[in-house]
């Protein structure tokens, strides 16, 4: 399954690319972000901390526990500062 | 309902034109960049194109319907932003007061927290710090459950 | 702190030409002659001259005072007033919005009920009933104590 | 002793006047209130329920108990309706 993976904000600079294309089968969240650690150090620096950063699938805020067997795109980014 | 998210600056008063007609009660809140330290030189506002105008626009229905509003404006500004500049308005219509003031005061907080903008200050160095969320906005939240 | 108590309309944007410099926050509430019945005229508000300026200016004051306000303006019309027409507005600016929320719902309970203004609906055969003052509106000053 | 008194909103047409001069020995609001209500039914019906007014000494929202011994102006009103 490939799906879109969207980075903002500190996420995006630690990981160094804004958008990328992932080919994964991880069922939920939770698993594709092991996945995305057990690359190399910038994604590890990014994503370890589960407590700093949201995500959402396909444009829909959810929990680490979401699965995402029919999900199209995927975002990471730190909590937001709007308004 | 308006709700619009754009680089350009806007005017308080082309938000109001015509806006809320037949309610007795309108409240509007602007957020103006601010600058604390006297060291900064532009607000850099990041945004997530596609889901920020789903994420407005659903905030601003639960809004609409939760107190009955006769009209609703959203503004919300991404890009750079010059110091005292308007970063984002909201503007509520209702029958009585207090329906519009705590539409308003909901959107403020759900916007706040739940809307994928996020901050960054730029300083005489070029950029700095993303701004952290704060535990008292997320906090905020509580209010309306 | 502007402050004007005045029979003239007023429009909105000129309340906040120049306003709030500074702040990081702006919430206004307008007011609006509401027509309920479909049978309404106009409104007809008296008000206690001399009164009205001291009270409004009180509360203002301590508004300011209270949330540390960077600017702060009240207008409130009497007399004659059109359907649809602007009876009063307030207007807060502060450095975060829940100052200037608070600050604008404390001013507009205490409008209502502690500043010297009287409404009387005009239908097609002239002058109707005294607007009541409502209990509610006697409660709201409850919070703020 | 000689007050202004001011007369708003309903309290204003059932008495028929917005102002008049009165010379009173009263020592408190409430006994001014007495010394009028006696005067004619349409005092009476103006004043007679305290529940219904307020009353401003010099300007200042008081309640019936407050002396007015150096008293220039009071008025009585319904409850505002500002806003």
């Amino acid at each position: 399954m490939k799906l879109d993976i969207l980075y903002f904000a500190w996420i995006r600079e630690r990981i160094g690319e804004p958008k990328e294309r992932v080919e994964t089968g991880a069922s939920t969240v939770r698993g594709l972000v092991n996945q995305l650690i057990a690359r190399n150090e910038r994604y590890a620096a990014a994503l370890s901390d589960l407590n700093s950063y949201r995500v959402a699938v396909d444009q829909e805020l959810v929990d680490f526990d979401h699965r995402i067997e029919h999900a199209r795109e995927i975002a990471f980014f730190p909590p937001m500062t709007g308004g | 309902m308006l709700i619009r998210i754009q680089p350009e600056p806007f005017e308080m008063s082309s938000v109001l034109d015509g806006f809320g007609q037949g309610a007795g009660a309108i409240v509007t809140f602007s957020g103006l960049v601010r600058d604390d330290t006297g060291q900064m030189v532009a607000l850099e506002l990041e945004h997530y194109p596609g889901m920020t105008e789903k994420a407005v626009t659903g905030i601003a229905s639960r809004a609409a319907a939760r107190w009955n509003l006769i009209d609703l404006a959203v503004i919300h500004r991404h890009g750079r932003l010059s110091v005292g500049a308007p970063i984002m308005a909201v503007a509520t219509a209702a029958r009585h007061r207090a329906e519009a003031f705590a539409a308003a005061e909901y959107l403020m907080d759900y916007l706040k927290s739940r809307a994928p903008f996020w901050k960054r200050e730029i300083g005489p160095n070029g950029p700095g710090a993303w701004v952290a969320a704060k535990s008292d906005d997320e906090d905020a939240l509580a209010r309306w459950d």
